[in-house]
């Protein structure tokens, strides 16, 4: 992963502290300290890493290895309209590759990346567990049900995609 | 109020749709309106009734009238006989398979259905956000006779005796574990909820955290009790989070009843439960994994012995298990063990849960008892395979388990039966594929998702697994040849014989199972470079009939790659150079002009 | 929130609550309630369930029906999402897949107000425990 | 003791309750082939991750094959080391590791000394099924100025990170990715330069394979040699002498001191001088400096206790980095590799007239961490360092095999003078305990103005990783401490940190065993057994010596009285001192 630097603003730092006060410097707690604060950010660029790694006393080498073990957490910034796939195999065997594929060629992106312009991000997730929707295609929060690779279109549309 | 004082209920499940059950509704429209019944008799089509194989079916309310395998000629009869002089037809009713008796009122032939609900008794039921309903349904009954009238031992004997064994996937009988962990000496013990469901296309447990949390703090309380450990944890995936606002408030709730924390109940037992979050590794379902993920570490496997009954979360003894497991331990408390032993099979007593997924018709969260057979799970309560086509395989186990297939339907599903098939109960995912699955690719699909979720940690699942991957990619491309799948089997044997954990240790099932049961579709992918699916885009090609072809240019406005010309009204053609094989032609051509060869 | 003190009280409570939802169902009672319950897991709220809890709360309300709307967890029908179960003072539950607000308004207009049944019953398709 | 008994291949074998099955084979002469798995039993190091499983073997009534270094023997149990099952596995395993290994032994650092080719050859594997479409997980290069990364090597063997992080804990190193793209690097995998890697190179000197490797100085080396216009001059830490034999057959532990000489002459170095020489200079510097800092304690007046020793550059990397705070309470006094450097360069080159630029001098070390150490800033005039290029021992033997020597035909011969001249004291500096035992003798004589009975300081002796001492000054008890390791070393910087440590003078190396066992020595490959020996051979060294402690180095009196002055004079500290600065890592803040 590339290295992403970016300088944190001093009240971003504070907040960061408190997140890792409120699980009281634990380095046990490193997980759940990340969750938090890829909740704060978005994502956990370099800088957070190194806040949370001298917070809880651990090499920031240690974060960097959790970071990059769990497909949860990311060092690149989202997109303001996050798309995930659900790749599990009741959306697979119903042809959730064929939506993806088609994704991948209208918004120009490969899994994992971001637009230019920051507003779409393409992603794969494990199981939702909507497999009676399957396949599933989520936008955000809103879910999108039984998808059709021609419906990829309508869908980018609502979001102010024109292809 | 009512308008109507008789209700008859037409199964429009598939099953029975294709066995007319549209034509029954309708000569009991024809029927009804020419006896001038239409005003007070209310014809409705229902959903699947889990009992395709003697349907169609037909329910009769209020008196509960249940008949089966009925023809539309019988309809005439039933009207005459039944709606008109109130007498049953008794030829159509059900007739019980033990008793030889015919049943009359279907409020006494529960056990028509196949499926039973311990696991998720509640779910569905109650609100999983009010601890009083889940009072209302004897909850927490179990906790406190455990802490009023029993030792540990006895918990733990009755667990024992019920031959529970565990949900997630391993199959271990959980009166062991737990005695296990009792035995261990240690200033603190932890009781850990594995709610880490990674397998794709699983959703039981999540399902059970939504619907019945409590029956889940309940049991890992009664778990507690029983090994020594006042603290409990729950491992739950980050993506879950509706499980996790519902988990949260339950534990609240049951904190202010007291239910949790001191003095349980008035005794002098302690327990509370935290919750800890997964952040996106199957491999993290392990338990040595899970243990670490929760340290804050990554969720790398490490040896067993020593297994976490003796050293687990932070060196302390701690025992491990999922949330369907869990979720039986309160019914198996209160019901006895002699009971829970009394439903399944010999050797897997109880229920399982399965998330029935794929090419079916009833999707859905189903628990049947051990024993049933798939095919009674795909074609009874699964109602058959969407759309007509025919059945080709089912996934079990998810990336651990292995494909089955029509040779396999009548075997009954127990913790051994599907192992010695070649697949495994895995934790419940279960995904039926048709005739447009090429299972070459469905190997492919799982290893792709191994190859994605190994930890990385020992070189047989690091770099075996990419291997595997990469051949099947190779035969999927029409580069394979007969060596490659030898070449697949010993690598597998060798990736099974070696890997560190659970996860590699099973990750070659779905390769050697369907190289065991699909031979002939890999000797077809690799000899005459064929899929027979028509799914491995690189064997096939899009082409226009042209007797069928009228022209109408559907076909070339919906390509994406613009492979098609044509004039308007003469036959066009696809360019194979170009063609992407997305399919979006055929599925726009209404003359049936395009096929794939 | 009083603690439950023991297994005795436990009991008790569990009593109280039984009670009351047994006034609930019996119908015979001036108490009586429509009971509504949807399938509000997260499949089911993926496929629009929230909308149709919503619905109900408010259309019952402006319809001056008495009921208790509740959220449930999945139902296991997850082919017919979004689900919902209509309890009738004194008759037993009945399920409807595939609700929309339609099917909903036709459900609360014919089923509740009249007892008229509405297409896509699900009919139960398991067995409890109480049973066994 | 409770034993169990076992068959391995047939064989009965007893051994203790909680033996694995490898060392339970190893008594009966079965070497069963291992990767990932690494014991430094002498310092109880043991990395076994069960990662590579390559060491898999058959247990009757397992389903799997079983990883027999970290497997416990049970009673009773039937392990088989050699069917065609565990051959069968143990080679498609190594078949999976080599398809993802770049196969250009020919032109790898490690060639002939790597485990991986080792278990290639062993196993004899012959052929790569579907090479042509076997993806490679592969990396980018990081040169640091000591140590060379090249990930495409990396076999997740995690010695590496097992030195780095449980043995030093520096947590310069950790696994990262997950799957077939898991490698161990540093956070955000930055270069090394840009960690808080200290050059330990730890992690090179247990390296299986050629992921980690030091960086090659030997080119610019010939180049400067073939140069008429240089006056190429070379200084041999302790250490070498003790292990340079081994990468030329001969036992761990034997002194080729005289042959080293004779080999570097033959070379074409001008002079062949001896890091030993600035060893007794550092002694005095920091003696002096110790005495000092003990006077004012005594005294009254305030000062700075413990001292630490200074002459680890890995260790001096490490304070700087994790210990900013206390940067004032090591001795200022340069190491012996720099201390030279400056001597040479001024002193020297005065007198035999040749102009500093024109003059290359060369450091052969045990260490990599010398080789950042002669770049850092303080240690140049002008741009031009006192010291010009650090070579480790490894390089060394390469060197004097490639031209076409055998050290074991060498003669013996003399170091040069002036700065060839050293004592026992000097000697031993390459072991762990040596620099506190070197400064004691000098410390107690020059301040109880009495003369030494006995030089040997056993009790400063030993292989545990932290020890403590008293030596009696004249009724005045000094407390020693010694730590070698870093992650040993932290433990006392901890108590110093918290006001609880009671030692007034501290030697600290960075590596296990001091010099003897550093990252530029030839490999150990998980024996250290050959670091006890290493350290005996410069005891003996030191006691065959006339002069054995450092004040008494005649040429040591004649640079104070020619050139220095006293211990500590303001020329002694601009040549021979140094000052530390803030390495910790700093996070960028935007106000």
């Amino acid at each position: 992963m590339a290295e992403s630097r970016v300088a944190l603003k001093r009240s971003e730092v504070e907040q960061l502290k408190a997140v890792c006060r409120e699980f009281n410097n634990d380095p046990g707690e490193l997980i759940n300290v990340l969750h938090k604060a890829q909740g704060i950010f978005g994502y956990l660029p370099a800088e957070v890493q190194e806040v949370v790694a001298q917070e809880l006393n651990i090499p920031v080498a240690k974060v960097y290895g959790v970071v990059t073990f769990y497909s949860f957490f990311t060092m690149i910034p989202r997109g303001q309209y996050p798309i995930s796939l659900c790749t599990g195999t009741a959306c697979y065997v119903r042809g959730a590759d064929k939506v993806l594929d088609e994704f991948k060629r209208l918004l120009k992106l490969d899994v994992g990346e971001t637009s230019a312009d920051g507003k779409f991000s393409l992603n794969c997730l494990r199981c939702v567990g909507a497999c009676g929707l399957a396949p599933v295609v989520l936008v955000g929060e809103k879910t999108y049900g039984r998808v059709s690779p021609d419906q990829v279109r309508e869908i980018l549309k609502e979001y102010g995609y024109e292809v | 109020m009512a308008k109507y004082s008789m209700h008859l209920l037409v199964c429009g499940g598939t099953g029975c749709r294709s066995a007319h059950s549209a034509k029954i509704t309708e000569n009991f429209k024809n029927e009804l309106d020419a006896s001038n019944l239409s005003e007070t008799i209310q014809v409705i089509e229902t959903g699947c009734f889990g009992f395709c194989e003697k349907g169609p079916i037909v329910k009769i309310m209020p008196d509960n009238t249940f008949y089966t395998q009925v023809k539309p000629e019988d309809i005439k009869e039933i009207v005459a006989e039944h709606l008109i002089k109130g007498r049953k037809v008794t030829r159509l009713l059900y007739i019980d398979p033990e008793k030889k008796e015919k049943i009359e009122d279907s409020k006494h032939m529960g056990f028509y259905r196949k499926q039973l609900r311990i696991a998720l008794r509640n779910c569905g039921f109650i609100d999983p956000e009010n601890i009083d309903e889940y009072i209302a349904r004897e909850g927490y009954e179990a906790l406190g006779r455990c802490l009023a009238e029993m030792t540990p031992q006895d918990v733990i004997n009755i667990v024992k005796e019920s031959g529970l064994r565990g949900r997630g996937g391993g199959g271990f009988p959980t009166g062991l574990k737990w005695e296990f962990a009792s035995k261990y000496q240690a200033d603190q013990k932890y009781v850990v909820c594995n709610a880490d469901e990674g397998d794709p296309g699983a959703f039981m447990d999540r399902s059970i955290l939504e619907g019945d949390p409590h029956s889940v703090i309940e049991a890992m309380a009664i778990c507690g009790y029983a090994i020594g450990a006042t603290k409990g944890l729950v491992y739950i995936r980050a993506e879950y989070p509706l499980a996790i606002k519902r988990l949260q408030i339950a534990i609240k709730q049951a904190r202010e009843y007291g239910l949790l924390g001191k003095n349980i109940l008035g005794s002098n037992f302690e327990f509370d439960i935290e919750l800890r979050y997964g952040a996106g590794a199957f491999v993290c379902g392990e338990e040595t994994a899970l243990i670490h993920s929760m340290e804050g570490l990554r969720g790398e496997p490490t040896v067993k012995p020593p297994f976490p009954a003796e050293s687990g979360y932070w060196g302390k003894p701690t025992n491990v298990n999922n949330v369907e497991t869990f979720a039986n331990i309160p019914v198996i408390i209160l019901k006895g063990g002699k009971w829970f032993r009394s439903i399944g099979t010999e050797k897997s007593p109880g229920t399982k849960v399965f998330a029935l997924a794929g090419k079916i018709n009833n999707v859905g969260l189903i628990e049947v008892p051990m024993g049933i057979t798939l095919r009674e799970v795909i074609f009874e309560i699964g109602g058959g395979i969407k759309d007509g086509k025919k059945f080709k395989a089912v996934q079990t186990g998810g990336p651990s388990g292995g494909c089955l297939t029509e040779k396999h339907l009548d075997t009954p599903i127990e913790f051994d039966t599907l192992i010695a098939a070649g697949s495994m109960m895995g934790s419940g995912g279960m995904i039926v594929m048709d005739e447009d699955d090429c299972m070459v690719a469905v190997a492919k699909f799982y290893l792709e998702f191994t190859v994605e979720e190994s930890c990385g940690k020992c070189a047989p699942c690091r770099i075996g697994n990419k291997r595997l991957h990469e051949t099947l990619e190779k035969i999927c491309k029409g580069n394979g040849t007969r060596e490659d799948i030898e070449l697949l089997q010993n690598m597998s044997r060798v990736i099974k014989d070696t890997a560190l954990c659970g996860l590699g240790q099973t990750s070659p099932n779905p390769v050697l199972s369907t190289i065991d049961n699909f031979w002939d579709e890999y000797i077809e992918h690799v000899d005459q470079k064929k899929c027979r699916a028509g799914v491995c885009k690189d064997l096939m090609q899009y082409v226009i009939r042209a007797e069928n072809c009228v022209g109408c240019t559907a076909c070339a406005r919906v390509c994406p790659v613009g492979a098609i010309s044509g004039e308007r009204k003469s036959v066009h053609k696809i360019d194979p150079a170009i063609c992407i094989k997305c399919g979006a032609c055929i599925e726009k051509c209404k003359f049936d002009a395009i096929f794939i060869q | 929130m009083t603690k439950v003190k023991s297994l005795a009280d436990l009991r008790k409570m569990k009593e109280e609550l039984q009670n009351k939802v047994h006034l609930r169902e019996k119908g015979d009672n001036a108490e009586s309630l429509v009971q509504i319950r949807v399938g509000m897991g997260t499949s089911g709220i993926a496929s629009g369930a929230k909308e149709i809890f919503n619905f109900f709360v408010e259309e019952l309300e402006k319809r001056n029906i008495e009921a208790v709307v509740t959220q449930t967890g999945d139902m296991g029908y997850n082919f017919a999402e979004p689900t919902v179960e209509v309890t009738l003072p004194g008759k037993d539950p009945i399920v409807f897949g595939n609700v929309t607000t339609q099917k909903a308004d036709k459900i609360i207009e014919c089923y509740i107000k009249n007892g008229e049944l509405v297409e896509g019953i699900l009919p139960e398709n398991y067995d409890k425990i109480d049973n066994k | 003791m409770q034993f169990v008994k076992l068959t391995i291949d047939n064989k009965p074998v007893e051994v203790p309750v909680g033996t694995t099955i490898y060392k339970a084979a190893k008594k009966l002469g079965i070497d069963i082939p291992v990767l990932c798995y690494m014991n430094l039993e002498h310092m109880g190091i043991e990395n076994k991750p069960a990662g590579c499983r390559i060491c898999v073997v058959e247990v009757e009534g397992r389903k799997n094959l079983a990883p027999s270094c970290s497997t416990n023997v049970t009673e009773g149990m039937v392990v088989r080391t050699n069917t065609m099952r565990v051959l069968n596995a143990r080679r498609t395993v190594l078949e999976f590791l080599l398809s993802d290994h770049p196969k250009d032994c020919l032109i790898c650092p490690k060639s002939g000394r790597c485990e991986l080719q080792d278990l290639a050859i062993k196993l004899g594997v012959r052929k790569i099924h579907n090479e042509e479409i076997a993806e490679m997980s592969t990396y980018k290069k990081d040169f640091s100025p000591s140590i060379i990364r090249d990930l495409d090597k990396c076999v997740m063997c995690r010695r590496c990170e097992t030195m780095c992080n449980d043995v030093q804990t520096v947590g310069t190193l950790s696994a990262i990715n997950r799957g077939f793209m898991s490698a161990v690097a540093p956070a955000f995998e930055m270069d090394l330069i840009k960690s808080t890697c200290t050059y330990c190179g730890q992690c090179v000197a247990v390296c299986p394979t050629g992921a980690l490797t030091e960086v090659d100085h030997t080119p610019e080396l010939v180049r400067a040699l073939a140069d008429p216009k240089k006056v190429v001059v070379v200084q041999t830490a302790p250490a070498v002498r003790a292990a340079l034999g081994e990468e030329f057959g001969m036992p761990a532990g034997t002194l080729v001191t005289g042959k080293m000489v004779a080999a570097l002459r033959r070379l074409g170095f001008d002079y062949v001088f001896d890091t030993d020489f600035a060893a007794d200079l550092t002694i005095l510097e920091e003696g002096t400096e110790l005495l000092d800092r003990l006077t004012k304690h005594l005294n009254g007046q305030p000062t700075k206790l413990p001292i630490l020793t200074s002459c680890c550059p890995g260790w001096v990397n490490f304070f700087e980095q994790q210990f900013p705070d206390l940067l004032d309470i090591p001795s200022t006094a340069r190491s012996p590799q720099q201390m030279f450097g400056a001597i040479a360069k001024t002193y020297f080159a005065d007198k035999i007239g040749v102009k500093r630029e024109d003059m290359v001098v060369v450091s052969i070390m045990p260490c990599l961490a010398k080789k950042y150490e002669c770049q850092r800033d303080e240690f140049k005039t002008d741009g031009n360092p006192d010291v010009d290029f650090s070579i480790s021992t490894r390089e060394l033997a390469h060197l004097i095999k490639e031209a076409n020597m055998d050290l074991n035909n060498m003669p013996d011969e003399d170091f040069d003078n002036p700065l060839g001249e050293s004592t026992g004291a000097g000697v031993i500096f390459g072991a762990t305990g040596g620099v506190i035992e070197a400064a004691c003798r000098t410390a107690y004589e020059v301040y109880t103005g009495k003369k030494l009975d006995k030089v040997d300081f056993e009790q400063l002796r030993g292989l545990e990783g932290i020890r403590a001492a008293e030596v009696d000054f004249n009724g005045f008890k000094v407390k020693i401490g010694i730590a070698h390791g870093l992650g040993n070393a932290r433990k006392l910087l901890e108590d110093i940190r918290k006001g609880k440590s009671e030692f007034h003078a501290i030697e600290i190396m960075a590596c296990p065993g001091g010099c003897v066992g550093g990252g530029g020595q030839p490999l150990h490959h998980g024996n250290s057994e050959i670091l006890a020996k290493r350290a005996a051979a410069l005891y003996r060294e030191d006691a065959n010596k006339p002069i054995r402690k450092s004040h008494e180095n005649p040429m040591i009196i004649e640079l104070y009285e020619k050139f220095l002055g006293k211990p500590m004079s303001h020329k002694a500290h601009e040549l021979l001192h140094t000052h530390y600065h803030d390495r910790s890592p700093k996070i960028k803040i935007k106000d």
